[in-house]
């Protein structure tokens, strides 16, 4: 394209032409997931260790605790194009913090439901429990949520044009 | 029609560590021909914008007469001055400008000149004292009072030296607290000018400093005999566009981006001081 | 040129138009109000007595426009978003709205004049032109300007915020318009006023007759009289910047933005950084952070500063940089302001007698 | 009951129990309230109460720390007091609360469509959810003996139309949101009118870092509104002022209602129930529900 010609989008109607993804029948969703540093993160951790095998659609921000995940962190991911987003905690009862995941749970409770109301599909969002030691576990977990989230399709609401 | 926002590409060519938080950044145009054709004059200011974060504000540090680099100084304090301190030689940053009026060199001329800064404030002070420096005939006696919180926030230090040994000209440094083994004056600035008693006669006192400090260093000004026409100051206002469009940085009816940012006392006290 | 032309006709003609022209005009939507959007099917076209809730402003200064695409760090190349050309018709526009075009003209679009640029003389000391305020033109809001004929609406039925004729605005007046529509019983009067206008609409109708004009003249005297509210402006509020009359005002002010983003000739924005794209977006004096310094200091700390800044800029800064008052009266900031505050009210109880 | 209001108004300042007394006054129109703020004895004859007040006034309590205030609130008002109080946003002791009893307000969009005696007039949308009419908390009521209400009847199932909507297909919730929000100006009235968003700083404001777009683009907007919703969970105690402030007409309301539901079914919790009650998001159960937990 040439330099000084960028198609200029006006704001009133900036929703068409976004989807700029792949197609979907070689889509391979992006994930954001959020790890707990001490029950998910490590559970990750060992699951790369053992040498488990699973899909590398997730990318791994490592948090303090699932209780350190705000919504916004969230919502920022969808709003960016991100096809699917993950909390992982401790389980209930194994919070480094005591309570961490406790108000997570609350927390995010609230925020799937009404991420589903305004019409953003439940499989974008997940939340889980992995401990430390459950390495198979998580990579169990990644291979279903990637089969999900290749389900739903594409992110294409937003993110595009960016 | 031309893009008013499109900034000229600069380089980072060196980064000065002048106090713990504010860092002095040379900048090397990309393009000779913008090189060429880049002209300003003391007191004037550039829109400095670091791609992705936005843009901010900066008057020129050095003087145009010897302006082989742009040179700005920027205290790490919001989104974009954090940015700019993350910097390093060789990235690449936005300019448009100059904006604004800069100091009234003409009337300058002929001029016992008292300088008086607080802390950054130094920064357009020290284009204009360089500035007089090198027409050095055209001013009379140069007199620099400079104050910051601590000597560690005292700026452009390798500079003293020099404006110590020019003609006529003395450097008064002063500190808001005694330190240990700090041998010039203590006092915040409006005390020490008492102390100093610059002369009024055929004189213009040019400050620019926190707003507290120009509040205070008013006063004093005009009791020790300047008059309202022959004190003037650089403003600082939050700033977006530097066009006289946004709409943030007016006085009254005055836009301290195009009107501004150099304004006289009787300016600013005919608006009433209206921010 | 004064022409009567049928409702039909005046559909078709706006039909033929869209081919070659973006149409913009005000749409209903059912339970939420009157909104210019661009126009697909011109049966949605409303040409009621109804005001629009956001002004035409929108699409002339946009509430975000993409100014500039920044490359990948150090990389080379800083693009600037060239302007759209498709031409536009503004279809409905309010003679307040129309002037409130006309005097963002001279902030965005000055007169290009050098010796207005205040750097062009080097070492000219304070000013080098008698006038303050902006002298840089924006290709953005020009380009706006010129691909767009505005086709404005007489106002049939001001409603009780209006107040257009207390600041020199007639509920007829052409300043600003192309072509002005009068409703008329079975069509519109239309008033060609510019070689642009005549352009799209010259060759429709037929000559009014002298019966019909003088109609139509009776009609547009008494169309002033409709409105209720008349306000007296100040030539200068200098007197009362310090008057605590500002605390007092300002008091029930929520520090929201709906004066200053639904005002036709607000324009303060705000330019954003945001993914490698500089955006220029709506901003209002109304808010904190507006003139919130990033070392926390805050020129106008409370809503006593904030409310008076937009009341002297409408009414006082405006007129000494460009002789006019930055208000064109078409209530609403006063229709939509959720404590209703009533700018027309307090500018005229302004107690101008009392000194500083 | 103005003369009784405006009594006691004039008592509570005389004896200096209150510095300042938040109420309403007839706006300049002659139809429609607006708020006041009273701090002289003779201003207090512009006192009124009828079903034209409907502006939540505690949204200016946040306007006057450390000072007492008067304010006069009626049932939906105290709630969101109440939530005020539960925060440590409010002294107890600072604000006297000067209950009116209520049996519906007026909803205001209706003002400009010509109509004005109360007979014609619709009762606002949030007056239909809303059970009892006089406040649970007050230092003195005013009750409204002289004037025999029509007052609205609470509806049978308040998340009738949140259940109707919910029952929708995805793409036609997400369609319905994204349009209704395309509208959205971002002039922020929604949060500078609610009582319960007074951060200081609001995450729409930040820059470091920018949490979503600022622009009034589909992202920005629809996380703008949705994390003004999600920070009003178990707080927002249904007062409509967003709503009604909403210039562009985005049913604020129904996004609350959504959360208000399901804090309902979730943790059986309702904003503003009392003073002593916890905040939701700073609180948890045992055996709060998890079954989207995977």
């Amino acid at each position: 394209m040439n330099k000084s010609q960028i198609p200029d989008h006006s704001p009133q109607k900036n929703s068409g032409d976004r989807n700029l993804k792949a197609p979907i029948k070689d889509f391979e969703p992006k994930i954001v997931g959020f790890l707990c540093n001490w029950c998910s993160y490590a559970g990750a951790d060992l699951a790369g260790t053992s040498r488990i095998k699973y899909p590398p659609n997730i990318r791994v921000i490592r948090v303090p605790c699932s209780g350190r995940v705000n919504p916004l962190f969230v919502l920022n991911c969808l709003m960016n194009g991100v096809d699917g987003v993950l909390v992982s905690g401790c389980h209930i009862g194994d919070c480094h913090y005591s309570e961490g995941n406790f108000y997570a749970r609350r927390r995010f409770a609230i925020l799937k439901r009404l991420l589903e109301y305004i019409g953003i599909d439940p499989r974008r969002f997940q939340m889980a429990w992995v401990s430390a030691a459950e390495g198979e576990r998580w990579a169990k977990l990644v291979g279903e949520l990637v089969e999900e989230i290749k389900e739903a399709g594409p992110n294409e609401h937003f993110g595009g044009n960016r | 029609m031309k893009n008013i926002y499109l900034p000229h590409v600069v380089e980072i060519v060196d980064v000065q560590e002048e106090t713990p938080d504010v860092k002095t950044f040379k900048l090397k145009f990309r393009d000779n021909v913008v090189e060429e054709s880049f002209d300003y004059r003391p007191g004037q200011f550039v829109e400095l914008s670091v791609f992705g974060e936005g843009e901010a504000p900066f008057c020129f540090s050095n003087s145009p007469t010897r302006r082989n680099v742009i040179e700005c100084s920027v205290k790490r304090m919001g989104q974009v001055t954090e940015a700019l301190h993350e910097m390093d030689t060789g990235d690449t940053v936005g300019i448009r400008g100059p904006y604004g009026n800069g100091f009234p060199l003409e009337d300058l001329k002929g001029k016992n000149l008292l300088f008086v800064a607080g802390g950054i404030g130094l920064a357009p002070l020290r284009s204009l004292i360089n500035y007089c420096l090198d027409n050095r005939k055209d001013y009379k006696t140069l007199t620099i009072v400079n104050g910051a919180r601590t000597s560690k926030d005292l700026m452009y230090r390798n500079e003293y030296p020099v404006w110590e040994k020019a003609k006529d000209t003395s450097l008064h440094l002063t500190v808001d607290c005694q330190e240990e083994n700090w041998t010039c004056m203590v006092g915040v600035v409006p005390k020490v000018l008492e102390q100093i008693k610059p002369t009024c006669g055929n004189s213009v006192a040019i400050v620019c400093g926190p707003p507290i400090m120009i509040k205070f260093t008013m006063p004093t000004l005009l009791k020790l005999g300047f008059c309202e026409d022959a004190i003037i100051t650089t403003l600082e206002m939050k700033m977006k566009c530097g066009l006289g469009q946004c709409g943030r940085c007016n006085i009254g009816h005055l836009y301290v981006c195009k009107d501004g940012p150099v304004f006289s006392y009787s300016q600013l006290k005919d608006k009433n001081f209206q921010f | 040129m004064l022409k009567s032309i049928t409702k039909e006709d005046f559909f078709t003609r706006v039909g033929e138009l869209s081919n070659d022209f973006e149409i913009i005009g005000p749409m209903e939507l059912p339970l939420k109000g009157i909104f210019y959007q661009s126009i697909l099917n011109t049966e949605d076209l409303y040409l009621g007595d109804g005001f629009a809730i956001e002004p035409i402003k929108k699409f002339f200064l946009e509430p975000s426009t993409r100014l500039l695409r920044y490359p990948w760090k150090n990389e080379p190349g800083v693009e600037s978003f060239s302007p759209p050309e498709r031409e536009r018709i503004a279809i409905g526009v309010r003679p307040c709205e129309a002037k409130g075009l006309v005097l963002l003209d001279s902030v965005f679009d000055p007169p290009a004049s050098s010796d207005l640029i205040p750097n062009s003389a080097p070492g000219a000391g304070k000013k080098s032109s008698n006038r303050a305020g902006s002298t840089y033109q924006d290709a953005f809001y020009t380009n706006n300007r010129k691909r767009t004929i505005i086709v404005g609406l007489a106002c049939g039925r001001p409603d009780r915020c209006c107040f257009c004729t207390s600041l020199g605005v007639s509920p007829a007046g052409t300043t600003g318009m192309d072509v002005l529509l009068f409703e008329i019983e079975g069509g519109f009067a239309i008033e060609i006023i510019t070689d642009r206008g005549k352009g799209i609409f010259g060759a429709l109708g037929k000559e009014l007759s002298e019966e019909e004009k003088k109609l139509l003249t009776s009609v547009n005297n008494k169309r002033e009289d409709l409105l209720e509210k008349k306000i007296r402006v100040p030539e200068s509020m200098d007197t009362i910047f310090t008057s605590d009359y500002w605390d007092k005002v300002s008091r029930s002010c929520i520090s929201c933005g709906i004066c200053t983003y639904l005002c036709p000739t607000c324009h303060c924005f705000d330019l954003i950084d945001e993914r490698r794209i500089k955006l220029r977006c709506y901003d209002g004096c109304s808010f904190p952070h507006f003139t919130l310094h990033a070392s926390g200091e805050n020129p106008r700390p409370t809503k006593k500063e904030r409310y008076r800044q937009r009341v002297f800029h409408k009414f006082d800064y405006f007129k000494i940089n460009f002789g006019e008052n930055l208000c064109v009266g078409c209530g609403r900031c006063i229709r939509f302001c959720p404590v209703k505050i009533d700018i027309g009210d307090i500018v005229d109880k302004a107690p101008l007698s009392k000194k500083r | 009951m103005n003369v009784e209001l405006r009594k006691k108004a004039k008592e509570l300042l005389k004896t200096k129990q209150v510095e300042m007394i938040i109420g309403y006054q007839r706006g300049p129109d002659g139809i429609s309230a607006t708020p006041v703020f009273i701090t002289r004895e003779e201003e207090a004859e512009n006192l009124i109460w009828d079903v034209y007040c409907v502006y939540n006034l505690s949204n200016y309590l946040k306007d006057f720390p450390g000072k007492k205030i008067g304010i006069i609130a009626k049932e939906c008002d105290v709630r969101s007091i109440i939530v005020l109080l539960q925060e440590n946003q409010l002294k107890r002791d600072d604000i006297f609360i000067i209950g009116v009893e209520c049996s519906g307000v007026i909803a205001e969009h209706t003002l400009a469509s010509g109509k004005e005696s109360p007979g014609e007039l619709d009762f606002d949308e949030k007056c239909k959810a809303c059970r009892p009419s006089t406040p649970r908390l007050y230092d003195y009521l005013v009750s409204q003996k002289d004037q025999k209400d029509k007052g609205v009847l609470p509806e049978e199932n308040p998340y009738q139309d949140i259940r109707k909507f919910e029952a929708k297909s995805i793409e036609e919730r997400f369609k319905f949101w994204q349009e209704e929000f395309s509208r959205c100006i971002r002039c922020y009235a929604c949060r500078q009118i609610c009582p319960m968003c007074y951060c200081p700083r609001c995450v729409a404001d930040q820059t470091m870092p920018t949490w979503f777009s600022r622009a009034p683009d589909l992202e920005g907007n629809l996380a703008w509104n949705v994390i003004r919703a999600f920070h009003l969970a178990g707080r927002c105690i249904d007062c409509g002022e967003c709503e009604r402030a909403c210039p562009v007409g985005i049913p604020l309301r129904e996004v609350n209602k959504k959360i208000e539901k399901d804090i309902k079914e979730l943790f059986d919790y309702e904003a503003g129930a009392g003073v002593d009650q916890k905040p939701l998001l700073s609180c948890f159960d045992q055996n709060d529900p998890e079954d989207f937990i995977r």
